[in-house]
C-alpha cells in the first residue's frame, strides 16, 4: 500500500466508506475500540455493513451506537453476550440483525490468514461442537481439525498508542488486541492514535505494525470511558 | 485449615494418596474451592484462569510458585485485579475487568496469543462449566436455550489448547441437578478436553474408564455415586 | 542523459506512450537499466530488490519519493549498504551484506515478513530472472543441470507476492540465446506472475495477449523480433 | 512450559539432545546464528541430526561446523547454495547428506504452524513449479493453492540479544529473523543470549519471544565473526 496518510479528522478519516462493506472494528470490551473512528462512521452515513469484531457493543458508546443507529447488517463476533450489550441484544431477539459466532482464536487466525495470503488453514478449535456444523474436518496425525476459511476486511478502525508520520503504529497494554491482525487483513486500514510522532522517534525493534499496513491516521483526543468492572 | 488441603498440597497431591472423604464438614465455598486448586498448579506453570469463578484461583497462589498468568487478550504476566489509580482501561483481564502488570510481563495481539493457547503451550487452564461428563466432555458455552444468545469467546480455543484443562464448578446446580454427567446434554465446548473436575463436593478425575474420585466434602463417595447416578472409583 | 529515460519518468510514464526506438545508442548498462526501472517506481512505494542486480536500483531511488525497502530477512526501511564502522553483523539485507537502518524502519520475524509479501502487501519487486515467459511465467531458482545444488530461498514467494513483479535482466545470455522467451525451459519459479521485463536491449510487457514492447536500446523493434524469435506488439 | 532454566555454560544447555532430533536452527547467513550453542553441539556428539535452518552454512563455523563433523543425516532448508557453502556442497555432491529445499516463506510459516497448533494450510507459494510435486493442491476463491504441513522441531537453538531472568527475549535488528518463530515451533527451545537482565527491565510492549517459548538460557561472550559481503 502507497504512503500512510495523516488526516486532521475522524471525518475524513472515514471518508469513502460504502454502503455494504465488511468493516473489521478492533478492540476487546472497550480497551483499543476506534470510539472516534466509529462516532465518525455514525456521522458519514455507511449503512448495510457487515461488522468483524471481538465483541458486540457495550453500553451505547462506539459499536453499540452504530448499531443502534440502525447501520449493521451482520456481526460476526465471539461474545456478543456481555452485561452491559443491550443494543445488540435487542436487535438480536427482535431478528433486526444478523449474527455469526466465531471462536475467538479463529475470528484472529482466520484475519490473520487473510493478511498473510493463506488460503485456508485446518484448525484444532470447536471440532466436535455444534460450530463445526457445515465444515470440512480432516485428520492430521492421527487429530482432527476443521477448515477454516480468511475473514477479509474492506475497511479496519483499529486504536493504536503513537503513529509516526509514515504510519508505523504502537499500542498500549492490552488494547493491542485485534489492531495488528486486523490492520493486516483490510484493504484499507484506517487508525486512531492518541498522538503522532516524528518518524525516527519510535524504536524499530518495537514497531507492532509496520506501516505498509497503516493507509490513514489520525490523532484524537485521549479517551475518556468509564470501565465495566473497575471497582 | 489444613484438612482442608489435604487432597491438595503440592507434597501431598492427591494422585499419589488414596481417596479422602472429608465428612466433618460442609462442601466447599468457592474461596476455599480456588484455595485447593491453587495447590494443584505446579510451580513455574503457565496458566489461564477462565472468567468468572475461576479467576479468584489467582489469589491464591503464593508468588514464589513462580506461576505466570496468561490472558487471552494478548498478554502473560498478568498480576492481581487493578484499584484505584491502578486502573488503566487499555488493561484488563479476558473478563474485561482492570488488572495489572506484573515485571517480566509481556504484549501480545490476539492471533500471537491464541496460537499460544491452540499450539498447546500453557500448562494449565482452569474453566467454570455448565456440565462435564465422564468422558471429559466440556459444556460451559451455551445453555442450549432457544433464546439464549450464543457467545463462545475463548472457551473452545482454551478447552483444546492447554495442557491440562480442569473446570471449577458446583457439582449441582441450584435445582440440585448434578452438573457431573453420564454425558453433556448441553452444547459441546470441547471433546474428551477435561482431565479433572474440582467441585464444592470433591474432586473427580474424568476421561479414563471411569470417574475417579480423588476427595470429598460434606458427603460420602456413596451418597456422590447415589446424587450423580453413575459409579465411582476410588484410590486405595 | 534525458532520452535514456524517455520511457521511464514519473511524469512521462511508458504506460501512456508510445513505443521508442533508442537507435542512436547502444544497449544500457545495468546501472542505467537500474536507473530507467527506479523512475518506474510509484512515489511511497513499498518495494523489494532481489539479489543481485536489482539491488542497484536502490541508488537511484530520491529520498523525496518515499520509497520503502522491504528486505525479506525481517525489515522494513531498509537504507544504503554499511561502509566501515556502518557495518552491523546483526543488520544485513537478503543477500547477506550488511546495510544501514532509515528513520522509521522496523523489524519483525521470518513469518510475519512472508505474511507481508504473501499476502500482497508489497506494492512492486524486482528480480532477476534466467528466463521470462510470453506468458509472464518466471524462471530464476535453478537451472535444471542435474549437478546443480538447488536453491529456492524466497523467490517463489516474492514471484507470487508482490502486487507488480518486474524482472531486470540482460536479454541475451553470454552465448546470445535470448531469455525472453515463448516458454520457459528453465524450472519455473511462478507461473504468469512477471507484468513487466526490463532488459539492456528494451522493455516488454508480458502476460497479456502478446508480448508489447515499450522501449528498445541500440536495437530496432524489427531486429527484436527477429532475435527472440517472437512477434511483438507496439504502442502507437 | 515450565520455568524457564539459566545455564551457565552452553554445554549445560545442549545437554540431552539425542541423536536422531530434529533441530531447528536459528540464523540468516551468520545474522542470528547460535555459534556457541552449535559448537556445543559438536562437543556433545548427537549425530544423525536433522537440521531445519534457512541456509546450510556458512565457511566451517556454525552450522557448516556441524556438518563437517557429519552429525547430519538431512537438511530442510530455502537455500543451501552460498558463496561459502563449500562444506554443505561437497557434502551433498558425495551423496552424504540429504537435502529438502522448502521455499523460505513456507520454512517460516510451517514452523509458525507447528507452534500455533494448525494442523496444515493451503499456501500460495511454489504453485506449478517442481517444488509443487507430490502436494495436494487446491482452488479457492478462484486462486490455486498447495496444502503445507508444519514443521516442528524437538530441540531448537536459537540466538537472541537479551533475556530477562524469566526468559523472555528481545533480538537485534534482522538477526531476529527464524528465531521467533522457532522459539514456538520446538519442544525444547535453548537460547543464547549477549547478557540477561533483571526481570523487569525488558518493555514489556517490546518482548518478542515471551518466556512461555523458552526453556534453556545461556548468556555468551559477545560474537565475533567475518561478515561475508562486508566492503
Amino acid at each position: 500500500m502507497a504512503r500512510t496518510q495523516l488526516l486532521e479528522t475522524a471525518d475524513e478519516a472515514v471518508a469513502g466508506i460504502e454502503d455494504g462493506s465488511t468493516v473489521l472494528v478492533g478492540g476487546f470490551g472497550l480497551a483499543g475500540m476506534p470510539f472516534d473512528l466509529i462516532d465518525a462512521l455514525i456521522r458519514q452515513g455507511a449503512t448495510d455493513l457487515t461488522i468483524v469484531s471481538n465483541n458486540a457493543g457495550n453500553g451505547e458508546v462506539g459499536l453499540a451506537a452504530l448499531l443502534k443507529a440502525g447501520r449493521v447488517r451482520k456481526v460476526l463476533c465471539s461474545f456478543p453476550r456481555q452485561s452491559d450489550s443491550y443494543v445488540f441484544d435487542e436487535l438480536y431477539l427482535a431478528g433486526r440483525i444478523e449474527l455469526e459466532v466465531v471462536p475467538q482464536g479463529n475470528l484472529a487466525e482466520r484475519m490473520r490468514a487473510a493478511g498473510a495470503g493463506i488460503g485456508a488453514f485446518y484448525g484444532p478449535t470447536a471440532v466436535g461442537t455444534s460450530l463445526a456444523e457445515g465444515k470440512e474436518s480432516r485428520v492430521i496425525d492421527g487429530r482432527e481439525y476443521l477448515l477454516e476459511y480468511p475473514i477479509r476486511g474492506d475497511y479496519a478502525l483499529i486504536s493504536a498508542h503513537h503513529a509516526d508520520r509514515l504510519g508505523n503504529l504502537v499500542y498500549r497494554k492490552t488494547a493491542r488486541n485485534f489492531g495488528p491482525v486486523m490492520a493486516a487483513a483490510a484493504s484499507t486500514t484506517i487508525v486512531q492514535v492518541n498522538g503522532v510522532v516524528e518518524t525516527g522517534s519510535l524504536d524499530p525493534e518495537a514497531v507492532v505494525t509496520p506501516s505498509i499496513y497503516v493507509d490513514r491516521v489520525v490523532a484524537v483526543e485521549e479517551r475518556h470511558y468509564t470501565v465495566q468492572g473497575a471497582r | 485449615m489444613t484438612d482442608l488441603f489435604h487432597a491438595g498440597t503440592a507434597e501431598d497431591h492427591p494422585v499419589e494418596t488414596g481417596t479422602v472423604e472429608h465428612l466433618d464438614r460442609g462442601p466447599l465455598t468457592m474461596d476455599e474451592l480456588a484455595e485447593v486448586i491453587a495447590r494443584d498448579i505446579p510451580e513455574g506453570s503457565f496458566l489461564n484462569l477462565g472468567i468468572g469463578q475461576p479467576t479468584k484461583i489467582a489469589d491464591h497462589l503464593p508468588a514464589e510458585l513462580g506461576v505466570i498468568l496468561h490472558t487471552e487478550n494478548g498478554m502473560l504476566g498478568m498480576g492481581p485485579a487493578a484499584d484505584g489509580d491502578q486502573i488503566d482501561p487499555d488493561l484488563t483481564n479476558a473478563g474485561k475487568v482492570p488488572v495489572t502488570e506484573l515485571p517480566g510481563a509481556s504484549y501480545f495481539h490476539h492471533a500471537d496469543s491464541f496460537a499460544m493457547m491452540r499450539g498447546g503451550h500453557l500448562d494449565v487452564c482452569v474453566l467454570g462449566a455448565y456440565q462435564v461428563a465422564a468422558n471429559g466432555d466440556l459444556a460451559n458455552w451455551h445453555t442450549g436455550k432457544p433464546d439464549a444468545i450464543p457467545a463462545v469467546g475463548g472457551a473452545m480455543d482454551l478447552a483444546i489448547g492447554a495442557k491440562d484443562v480442569l473446570v471449577m464448578m458446583t457439582l449441582f446446580g441450584k435445582d440440585g441437578t448434578p452438573k457431573l454427567v453420564r454425558s453433556c446434554s448441553y452444547p459441546l465446548t470441547g471433546v474428551g478436553c477435561v482431565s479433572r473436575v474440582y467441585t464444592d463436593h470433591g474432586i473427580f478425575e474424568v476421561g479414563g474408564e471411569s470417574v475417579v474420585v480423588r476427595a470429598t466434602w460434606g458427603i460420602s463417595v456413596a451418597d456422590l455415586e447415589e446424587r450423580l447416578g453413575m459409579p465411582l472409583a476410588t484410590v486405595a
